[in-house]
């Protein structure tokens, strides 16, 4: 068009067809980055937003203040966690292709980020998630099974056929339903943390959005009020650097990182590499002692790439170039994990293939069993009546009888 | 029995709700040491201390949002908006997220918010000071929805909401805070202790949500209205001398369906009043139901009287409000019709 | 004349306001680059630069308000929200500013924008993938609704909306994107090229908003629906063999109470029908409307059919969409009613 | 309550009865802050966030960098707008007691921000103001009576009655309308912005919040759309530390300033006194120059104080104490300045008085003016007919009909 347009427009890197690019993205050597008392103040930590805390070196080494020093068990633990995340991913991709659901999203290349926080928590922490951290339902052992038949909407789905795929929740494992609107579960945590300190209880809560949906309004929502009342509250912002076909410059982070909005509203804002295990899980144990200890919220900005598709229903060879995953600087959280427990001489290449053969064993005799209580295309379906339950507490009598009008119409 | 506006008695059903059960908590804007800028709060947070009476910042969508969280985690938020018309920055808090949460999660969570809110004209306001929004919030599934007429009513109604483990949208027709008023701006205005139902038992009661109530019985024609409504029905019907019967909705969702068009099979007329524009207000929505239950008993079209579809202007409150004019006018169309 | 499904109709329209008028903008999540999710916005971009067409933030009350600004800054802004589910973030900036902007300025200042959204269900997209929240908007007054049914509707309505220099929010029933769709999901998929309103000018044209269709000729009952609903009642009608005239409401706000009327008072029964959930949705305005009007020549309660008043969920989705099974019940009762 | 909350409450400083206290106010001396070039990077200026920009000195000396160096006669004009702005606003209170409008607010120790800032921009720049920048209008030059007659709701309203007092707007000053909802007008500026750097104009929006109204989604909206696009535009917070009943701390203010969360946004933030008019000219001049030549956004915090009720409608005996206004630190900005002139040798107490009798006759007579064009209780009265006006632009057959309904209802 003629006119001098002097707007700015967010620049993608690279394009389909062009050589990846990755020069945007600012880090800091592992190790580099000093770790503050849990009760500093804000003003005095504000490097941490704008710095990458980061453990793992390139020789796979854990280095720095931040090293939390984990055992060697939990190490494993978390690398289990994390290739049973993707192998379960992988399947019920494959399952959404052939048919049998309707929908999947996969965690590819971000599965460090809910396995290591999960790992980093308390159980009766709650936690309120996005979609894309079906990690924190391995770490809290909710069985493939269950999340499988959410998936089918079969006879065993724990919504009753009401949900997306992907949308669980789970009471008792404290984990909070997912909603489809975006960032609507920011603000709830923080209520939810609000009631936790109302009650003098010491469990907090932990949240999780996308960097694009940190442009809804609930974010501002959640970081004022986290803010405003010094919530126990972790607010967490997952930068996969990709909202569908956006960059994350259109989500604001050309200017400046995501974790920098948590000053600005008064709160502690880290920047972590989301792809080292032991980095996120530091940063997470910090600010989870900052909030279980009444020293306030803190924002973790979680760099990661999202390896796979947004979702079933996305094509990404439309806006960015075919093999950007394998040049993300960052690398893969579980080869990472994997490399250094290698190093540390408590793993194997081979021990490493035997557990994903387990795993997928595992996967595959879930899947067996869930399939038996129906899929989306095949019975055993759930009672229709369903349908009309939950709307309120009890039935109204409108619903009472639209019930009664579909039977009659289905002719049952 | 003690007299009260409906001030004091909206008060009195939070005091003894904070008093009974120690989850109830209330959030709004101003509430707290202010004690509200209609004072319905006062006196709360002086009481029950700064924990349980929030002052929030200015974000109808961040309290909601966060009543929600409150809900989930055991407690009982009783939010404020401060003005109905400020009330839609939350709702996608209340549509998508309150209203269905119970329903997404198949029962395992839910939230038992109560969001009270002052609607209606007639203080001078201006068009975002005197909104009706009820009819948007009976659409979504979900959430209950009510507007009590008295004082009476708006303590039992209120103290039911709050116990209520659905969430439930609650309306105050704020012109309605201190008496009762017919919509004759020019007659001197009169006190809640001249009405009975400004008598008002201290102690604790509820007025259940899903019945209306039948306020004049009568037999030529039946009115349906609500809130502020009431009084300028019964003023209109006077003032023509005709012999109605006046229901009070009180509770839009559910909806008293029975009593409703119990009344309608019986008079084989009916009007129905609101302030809040005509246009897809809940008007219609009454209208529909009485027509596809009633409509081999009805003598005559229902009649629908209600504000102008245009904001609600300044300095023309009096010709905007549904007043005893126009609904005296709708009545006797309504009973002319044949 | 080519042919278009509803999709390449919706885009056509686009391409040719963004050529015809500098001042024409596009705005949504998604809809440059990559255009759309839906692919409604494709090429756009590529064609007018990046100035023209902009990818946002994913904010839909930000996208409106800045398209507000833009309005008043003498562009003319089409905003996509990319599911209708996904508009209520924009309920403040809709109802409180872009529908009375020109009424508080007093004709000052006024902002000609479009909201485009895809809405309604059928395509397996669960609770917040497949609402139809148009009821609501029809309350506001000071916006415009619209929802096409056919290709040459949804390109004519949609530069028309792009003109109107009142606002207007533009549903699109996304499961008739690309082919009419009679309920019937067992059914094979049915093209647009089989519709004769699949025949779509390459050029400017209007298809003016504010006037109904009549799609069906009929003496026995009018049907009057709007979206998918159309082809539902089509088939309806078909399998009963009842000679039913059938409106497509197009228009929402205003209503073309004429057409419809004049219809009904002729066939004297009447068949309401949408998507969206019943309780307090526009059919009730639909029905009091029509009782008003019509109700001397009306030899039978007029009829809505919905969907549940219940979230759309996953797993029920045909047990839910008003299918012909239950809009053929629906149309029984009202042709049988005496 | 018997419950150990932990919740943090942000606490008022003095309460009714106390003495005002105001030591939790950081300010930095006058000059002490560096004026960095107006395309300085973000990151290189977050200290002007954090400190306050002032220039007026104790000894009412221009002192240090951001000394704008105004003409005498502009101080002078800054002097009787200012003074122009607080007559008209007691007048009309005083009216508002009397019964002859429905509701006031008036701006009293807030006039330097509009007035200022109003001076500082061009006159085809479009202001998107809040509720209490009268000093917009009053810098515009638009006649007071024509302010007068939307007070009035009377037959030369401007808003043709539709509105509550203060609402004004003017399409030919460029002062967009005026919202009763809170912060709307934010995201709009940005909008309006956007269309501006669109069409290659260089015009550039500027808006104005209470820190009060910060809290609503639309701040956060404006912010990022401001920041994503680099929008030519100014926002405003104007902190007079009271929203009605509630101070600063419970939007956030506590813990952080709030032209810190401009950094964090990744767009340039100041602090200012607000009550100082060189010093809020000055940091106008920097952001108006800066969205002018596309270096982006700026984020304004003018640190005042409400001196007066919130509204006409208020009573803030109940919430704070009665003399606090005189306590302020900062003073009060029509003093200020006339010490300022004073000092220079160019103003006395002399004028000062005359100038103040004149105005207050110039408000006098054109408050005699526009009374008869009549009053919100006396005729002559606009015609009810407007009511059905402007709702679109042209009347649909359904308000006709509604005219001819109050028509006949109305007996006319
Ligand atoms: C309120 C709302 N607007 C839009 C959408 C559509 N949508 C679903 S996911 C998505 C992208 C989210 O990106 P991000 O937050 O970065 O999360 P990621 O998918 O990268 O994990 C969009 C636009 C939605 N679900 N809700
Ligand atoms: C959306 C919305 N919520 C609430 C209100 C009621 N209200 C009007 S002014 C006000 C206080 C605003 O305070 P602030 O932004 O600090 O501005 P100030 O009055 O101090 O200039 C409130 C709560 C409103 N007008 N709009
Ligand atoms: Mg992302
Ligand atoms: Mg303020």
């Amino acid at each position: 068009m003629p006119r001098r347009s002097r707007l700015h427009i967010p620049q993608h890197h690279s394009r389909p067809g062009e050589e990846p690019d990755f020069s945007y993205l600012e880090t800091s050597p592992a190790g580099a980055v000093a770790r503050p008392d849990v009760n500093a103040r804000v003003r005095d930590i504000g490097n941490l937003s704008v710095d990458l805390v980061r453990v793992l070196d390139d020789n796979h080494v854990a280095v720095g203040q931040w090293n939390p020093h984990l055992e060697v068990q939990d190490l494993q633990i978390g690398l289990r966690h994390m290739l049973l995340t993707r192998i379960f991913d992988e399947r019920m991709q494959r399952a959404q292709r052939q048919g049998k659901t309707s929908f999947y999203m996969r965690c590819l290349g971000e599965e460090a980020v809910s396995v290591a926080q999960g790992m980093a928590l308390r159980p009766k922490d709650m936690l309120f998630p996005a979609y894309r951290n079906q990690g924190l339902y391995v770490v809290r052992g909710r069985p493939l099974v269950d999340l499988m038949c959410q998936l089918l909407s079969n006879t065993r789905d724990m919504c009753k056929g009401r949900q997306l795929p992907v949308m669980y929740h789970w009471a008792e494992g404290r984990i909070f339903s997912i909603s489809g609107n975006l960032t609507t579960q920011f603000p709830q945590a923080v209520g939810w943390a609000m009631a936790a300190a109302i009650k003098g209880e010491d469990d907090i809560a932990v949240s999780w959005i996308g960097e694009g949906s940190s442009a809804e309004a609930d974010f501002h929502h959640a970081m004022l009020f986290a803010s405003v009342y010094m919530a126990p509250v972790i607010l967490n912002i997952v930068n996969n650097q990709w909202a569908i076909s956006t960059f994350q410059g259109f989500a604001g982070g050309e200017q400046r990182s995501f974790a920098a909005r948590g000053p600005g509203y008064g709160m502690a804002g880290i920047r972590v590499d989301g792809n080292d295990f032991l980095a996120v899980h530091a940063v997470t144990q910090w600010a989870a002692e900052r909030a279980r200890t009444g020293a306030g919220p803190t924002l973790i900005e979680h760099v990661t790439y999202r390896g796979a598709a947004h979702s079933t229903s996305d094509d990404p060879a439309r806006y960015r170039p075919k093999d950007d995953y394998e040049k993300w600087p960052l690398g893969d959280p579980v080869s990472r994990l994997k490399n250094h427990l290698i190093a540390l001489g408590e793993w194997s290449e081979v021990r490493h293939q035997a557990l994903a053969r387990e795993l997928e064993v595992h996967v595959t005799e879930s899947w067996k069993e869930a399939v038996q209580y129906g899929t989306l295309t095949d019975g055993p379906r759930l009672n229709r009546d369903l349908m009309f339950q939950d709307v309120f507490k009890e039935m109204p009598e409108q619903l009472r009888k639209q019930r009664e009008q579909l039977r009659t119409e289905q002719g049952v | 029995m003690p007299q009260m506006n409906m001030i004091q008695a909206l008060n009195s059903a939070m005091d003894i709700m904070l008093a009974r059960d120690p989850n109830v908590v209330m959030l709004g804007e101003d509430i707290g040491y202010f004690g509200g800028v209609f004072r319905v709060t006062d006196g709360l947070q002086r009481k029950y201390g700064e924990h349980r009476v929030l002052d929030t910042p200015i974000a109808e969508g961040a309290i909601v949002g966060a009543a929600i969280g409150m809900g989930v985690n055991g407690l009982r938020p009783v939010a404020e908006v401060q003005f109905a018309d400020y009330i839609y920055p939350a709702c996608d808090q209340i549509f998508s997220e309150l209203a269905r949460l119970r329903y997404r999660s198949a029962g395992d969570f839910w939230a038992p918010v109560t969001i009270r809110t002052p609607c209606g004209g007639g203080i001078r306001g201006g068009q975002t000071h005197s909104q009706s929004p009820e009819g948007i919030f009976t659409h979504v599934c979900g959430i209950k929805v009510v507007m009590p007429s008295t004082p009476y009513d708006a303590k039992g109604l209120l103290i039911a909401s709050i116990e209520d483990d659905d969430p439930v949208v609650f309306f105050e027709p704020k012109r309605l805070y201190n008496g009762p008023f017919d919509g004759d701006a020019n007659k001197p205005a009169v006190p809640w202790s001249t009405h009975p139902k400004g008598e008002v038992p201290e102690g604790y009661y509820t007025v259940p949500i899903g019945k209306a109530e039948i306020v004049r019985k009568g037999s030529a024609v039946t009115m349906v209205a609500y809130g502020t409504m009431i009084y300028v029905c019964e003023a209109a019907a006077k003032a023509l001398g005709i012999d109605a019967e006046i229901i009070d909705v009180r509770s839009m969702v559910p909806l008293d369906t029975d009593t409703i068009c119990t009344s309608v099979r019986k008079t084989g007329r009916c009007l129905i009043a609101h302030e809040a524009t005509r246009f897809s207000g809940f008007g219609a929505e009454l209208s529909a139901t009485i027509q596809e239950e009633c409509f081999w008993d009805l003598e005559a079209p229902i009649g629908r009287v209600a504000g102008w579809d245009t904001p609600y202007p300044h300095a023309f409150e009096w010709e905007y409000f549904p007043g005893p004019l126009r609904v005296a006018a709708a009545l006797k169309a309504v009973m002319e019709a044949a």
